[in-house]
């Protein structure tokens, strides 16, 4: 068995990896950049070494001065996390040169599913359906009007060096394709140097639905099941659940055993995830496979009752998988909500800063995967996302009754938050009848940008009295001395302010 | 006192205090509410058996707080004279400053100007990222753009200066006719 | 379905209350007593009202105020939570009177099991397993060799109107039968008045092994498994578990029928637990019903995925129980411990005071159950525990090894807790094997009181420093100024000092 | 600086400090840690590599501490001074005083003895509750009960005088040969 692990992440992920190895009784190596001395993982970890500056690039992508901390330290393995260096292949392969285990799949493997074409081929091979199309590179507008026929319409026209959006075309009907593969064709040239365009079916208001797999040296693969993904804000995912409101057990079935295929097809092994596009008539395909820990894996461990990190270090030591699929078995309904430091009324701007003040929500069903406490100051160098709250119950309404439960008890101060965003999504009907797709929060955009209604019109007074008591208590405290004379023991800072005790505000 | 909550500004009056128990003038109606608070912003009232736990965030001015109670969000406002002043001055509720600077330390992604550029209220002068998200940095009012300081892929720290404007001075009548 | 309910209760439970209250909608009261105005239950409620003074009697035990508060704010039920007033079958009658639901079963009910000498013949009657014995008067030293002998030794002599140890002989041989009868009976008449006294086998270090069960008005009952609750400190529960290591399946239906039958013979409405003495030859004796929730509660919740005020809300809104005993099946391994505010080195006196940096443990797994934040000051008058800590994981050592790590995580100054204590558990063979009766925090009470070994030599050094220099920064404040000035802006309290910043320490 | 913890006393000096980086000397051995804390007790200290958390508990008399580092406690004492002096005195190490006080508000349970009851170190003068536990109040020496102001039953404040005894003047030799 692996004895010591080097971290090489931050946040939440860095967290949630030492606690299973805590508990495996496997010793734990954070690293940490110049920015986050006072990050919990530092605290957590049996050894800390700083690896630089507050910049990524120069402390937790720094693959050179990782390795070299793994080495000094004499750590066996290598966890990356998600993000930073979690599937670059060239750091996967120099952990291995290196003689340290890096717990994710081979080097190769994350290269070619890295590789969106050629990750595409793989799965034609292993007869996991792909969203329908040529990769040819097409030569005349006939010939194009004649694939576009066989697919059947809409058709997305793609760049095959393209990326970011450009070089696209969306084709909704045939008359509209000669004009379009003329004006991608240039615009590709223009863009790329290269005009190689091909088209693949356009997939409307998918679905996206992700299994987890897992995979160990001896060629066993399984899947545990599937997540829905489909609450995202410009493809970045915000809430998800287990299992999907929209998948049968049928399709279960189905999905899951390509989704088996599709990891076998690469030798995949450790955890890793086969994301599908779903359309409205259940049809899916491939979309990519990301070869680490998911940001949402807690939802698949809640539902299933598994530790995937500490299986995830399991097949890294080399034993086989001690789960059969037959031994898979979901259980109730649990959801995950993205906590972000953001300003969800200023276009989601990120909201670093100091914690005031800070409540986490706990009790039955509950769990919190964060790593930040009060008067600690989120620095502006990472991810504004500070932690995850997951919830579990029985169904999924009892789930998403749950879930705002949560979040009303979940208070943060000093930072802007998304909470009261999550919160209004957990009161769209969409939502709670389970008919959405990846479309949804800008189908509710208007929903969800009003303030929930209070029912209780003493509210916005009680508002109005909180704030002119608190202003009235500073302007007499401003008066009369510090408060921090008379409030606080040096050390011992009483919370409650001796508001009872004193005399009087403004001379009463 | 004065204090302003959405768009109603209510008149408070403190009449007297009782160890926690507080009584108030809201708007001419009396109220007696039983309070205490933390210094970090915990607030508890509570009013005719009702319980309304809050939290109470100060702004740096020390006269504006937001107010969130459960899934709600308020925005109040101490209006004292100095605000008075300041309030019967402005003309918009939300005013365009001559310089646009960075909100919190980032990069400059995307420059959507050059000198000279006419801009709408809502146009986009910058595409800024910090903590890995891409946001938008927007004017609020008719402006044109006067100097660029910054260039795309530029890091810069929070408040460094990236582009300063002239703001349009017309009335809302003018911009109607055009 | 109820819609508001009044928790006449404080603490966890009154939160653990609240909280499955909110997730249904069920608008929630709460009462206070003047100690507990910045008590979190008062916060968390839509409603909360002062119920009289400090102490429990003028407060938390008035049952005519609370019933007054209930009537005025027209709450249709009333949870009593544990202790307090839950177990008062005059309390839950009254209710009843006041056309208020009492969320319990029927006061005669509590009455019945209250009264541990009707208790043993109902359950007689049931044909639930007692300790052997009698409960007729003995006239005579003859008739108690022969009860003796029938019922066989040792055994336990009891004054039928004895309490807390008065009264009691324990013989081990026929020997010493006459001896023991003329004493107990004498001291029985000096002590009580009445000269009664009978005779029970006695059980040597049993188990104490409680199962859940739950009725509905319709006259259903299930039971939901067991719960080990041998770790005891002078019949007080500090650790539970369940599974119980000890239970066989076997054993599990036996005793899980027999606890059925031990509801049905009182006809038993709610959630309630029947508690056994289990000997080391797996024979199991009716001990006593809790006619209420158990604080230890939530590992059956967490092995079974159940949420027992739910079921308590639904069965006391008259529906049936949605649940059958088919449905109930245990998936992996729960441990709570009970965090207290006590000096586990002094005794465990309790310890109250300003709760100046809590420090909650989360992450996979757990479950925390409290109601105390950082700068709350827990009040002297109440019970001290402040929370407990639950884990849940796929098997027993792999919940033995959260609990521990979660024991590690649990950090809590400017009060005395025991969790150290709860960790020392945690690493005593005995209980990693499973090997523990109620016995076991005195046969391993010399392991338990010692500080574990920390392998690294320099802790002890570390320790030395971080006192050392608090000490010289503060000394060095006392000279400059307060820290209060420097550090601490009014309202924001920035928490990592500015260590870093100050030129030195002392003069350097 | 002399620092006690356990049975050892470590001869503690500061020799240099640069931000967050502090060198040391620790009975004769030198210590260059690099050390973080917060006002509310939680200390880390980053040394050869490992990462030590700590919460630090300063006693009221802000030279004795309790210090926590996972499962382990120690009770570190700073020796100034005066105390020294202190030490000096003492002559066990445990004293017991001539008064028994109420430890915290709470009941008097049971009195364990009268006017002149003669008790050995270890016996129970008073049985106490608090917090709905029972817990006995001891006399850490040998000692004759001269006065008592309390009756069982009685609720009594924190501190409150409920036992003054005459504590038996004897060496350890006298005690060995009764």
């Amino acid at each position: 068995m692996i004895k010591k692990i080097l971290i090489a992440n931050r946040g939440e992920i860095a967290m949630r990896v030492m606690r299973s190895c805590r508990e495996m009784n496997i010793a734990t190596v954070a690293v940490f950049s110049e920015a986050d001395r006072t990050s919990k993982h530092v605290f957590y970890a049996d050894e800390a070494y700083c690896i630089g500056g507050a910049a990524s690039q120069d402390s937790y992508l720094n693959i050179d001065r990782i390795l070299e901390v793994a080495a000094a330290c004499g750590a066996d393995a290598v966890h990356p996390g998600y993000g930073f260096l979690s599937e670059n292949a060239g750091f996967a392969r120099k952990c291995g040169e290196a003689g340290i285990i890096f717990i994710g799949p081979h080097a190769d493997t994350i290269e070619t599913m890295g590789d969106k074409i050629a990750a595409r081929k793989k799965m034609i091979e292993a007869g996991v359906p792909v969203v329908p199309g040529t990769q040819n590179n097409l030569h005349s507008a006939e010939e194009a009007v004649e694939v576009c026929r066989k697919i059947g319409f809409p058709v997305m026209l793609k760049a095959s060096q393209g990326g970011g959006g450009k070089g696209m075309r969306l084709i909704r009907t045939e008359a509209e394709v000669a004009e379009a593969y003329l004006a991608a064709k240039s615009e590709a040239m223009s863009s790329f140097g290269d005009d190689t365009v091909y088209i693949e079916r356009f997939v409307e208001n998918p679905h996206h639905i992700e299994f987890q797999i897992l995979g160990d040296t001896s060629g066993n693969v399984i899947h545990l099941c599937e997540r829905e993904c489909s609450v995202q804000r410009r493809h970045q995912k915000i809430v998800e659940e287990s299992p999907s409101p929209f998948v049968t057990p049928e399709l279960r079935e189905r999905m899951g055993k390509d989704a088996v295929a599709a990891a076998r097809a690469v030798g995949y092994v450790g955890a890793g995830t086969i994301e599908f596009l779903v359309d409205a008539d259940r049809n899916y395909y491939f979309l990519e496979m990301n070869t680490r820990l998911q940001v949402e894996h807690p939802i698949t461990e809640e539902v299933l009752g598994i530790d995937l990190v500490k299986e995830q270090i399991f097949v890294a030591s080399g034993r086989p998988l001690h789960l059969r699929q037959s031994d898979i078995v979901q259980r109730g309904h649990a959801i995950e909500c993205r906590i972000c430091a953001e300003d969800a009324d200023a276009n989601f701007m990120p909201s670093p800063g100091l914690i005031r003040q800070l409540t986490e929500p706990n009790g039955i069903g509950v769990r919190i995967d964060s790593y930040v406490s009060e008067g600690y100051e989120i620095p502006v160098h990472y991810d504004p996302m500070i932690g995850k709250l997951i919830v579990w119950a029985t169904t999924r309404k009892f789930a998403i009754e749950r879930m705002r439960r949560c979040l009303d008890e979940y208070k943060i101060t000093g930072i802007k938050t998304n909470i009261a965003y999550l919160n209004a999504i957990m009161h769209v009907s969409d939502f709670e009848r389970g008919d959405y797709n990846t479309s949804f929060l800008e189908k509710n955009a208007d929903s969800l940008s009003q303030n929930r209604r209070e029912s209780d019109p003493e509210v916005e007074n009680m508002a109005v009295i909180a704030a002119f008591i608190d202003y009235m208590v500073n302007q007499e405290e401003a008066g009369v001395g510090t408060v921090a004379s008379d409030d606080v023991v040096r050390g011992t800072i009483s919370r409650w302010r001796e508001f009872g005790k004193r005399k009087g505000v403004m001379g009463i | 006192m004065e204090v302003q909550i959405k768009d109603r500004v209510a008149e408070v009056e403190l009449l007297e205090k009782n160890e926690n128990s507080v009584r108030l003038s809201l708007d001419g109606k009396p109220y007696e509410v039983d309070m205490v608070m933390t210094d970090n912003g915990v607030c508890s009232i509570l009013y005719n058996g009702r319980s309304y736990n809050m939290e109470v965030v100060r702004e740096k001015n020390g006269k504006t707080y937001k107010v969130n109670r459960r899934f709600e969000s308020y925005e109040v406002e101490i209006i004292d004279a100095q605000a008075r002043y300041l309030r019967a001055r402005k003309k918009d509720d939300v005013r365009q400053e001559n310089d646009l600077t960075a909100p919190m330390p980032g990069k400059v992604v995307q420059l959507m100007v050059e000198v000279g550029t006419e801009l709408k209220g809502g146009d986009t002068v910058v595409v800024f990222e910090a903590m890995k998200m891409q946001s938008s940095l927007k004017v609020t009012a008719d402006c044109v753009v006067r100097e660029i300081f910054v260039q795309e892929g530029d890091s810069v720290a929070s408040g460094q200066l990236l582009v300063r404007l002239d703001v349009v001075e017309t009335n809302k009548e003018e911009n109607d006719e055009k």
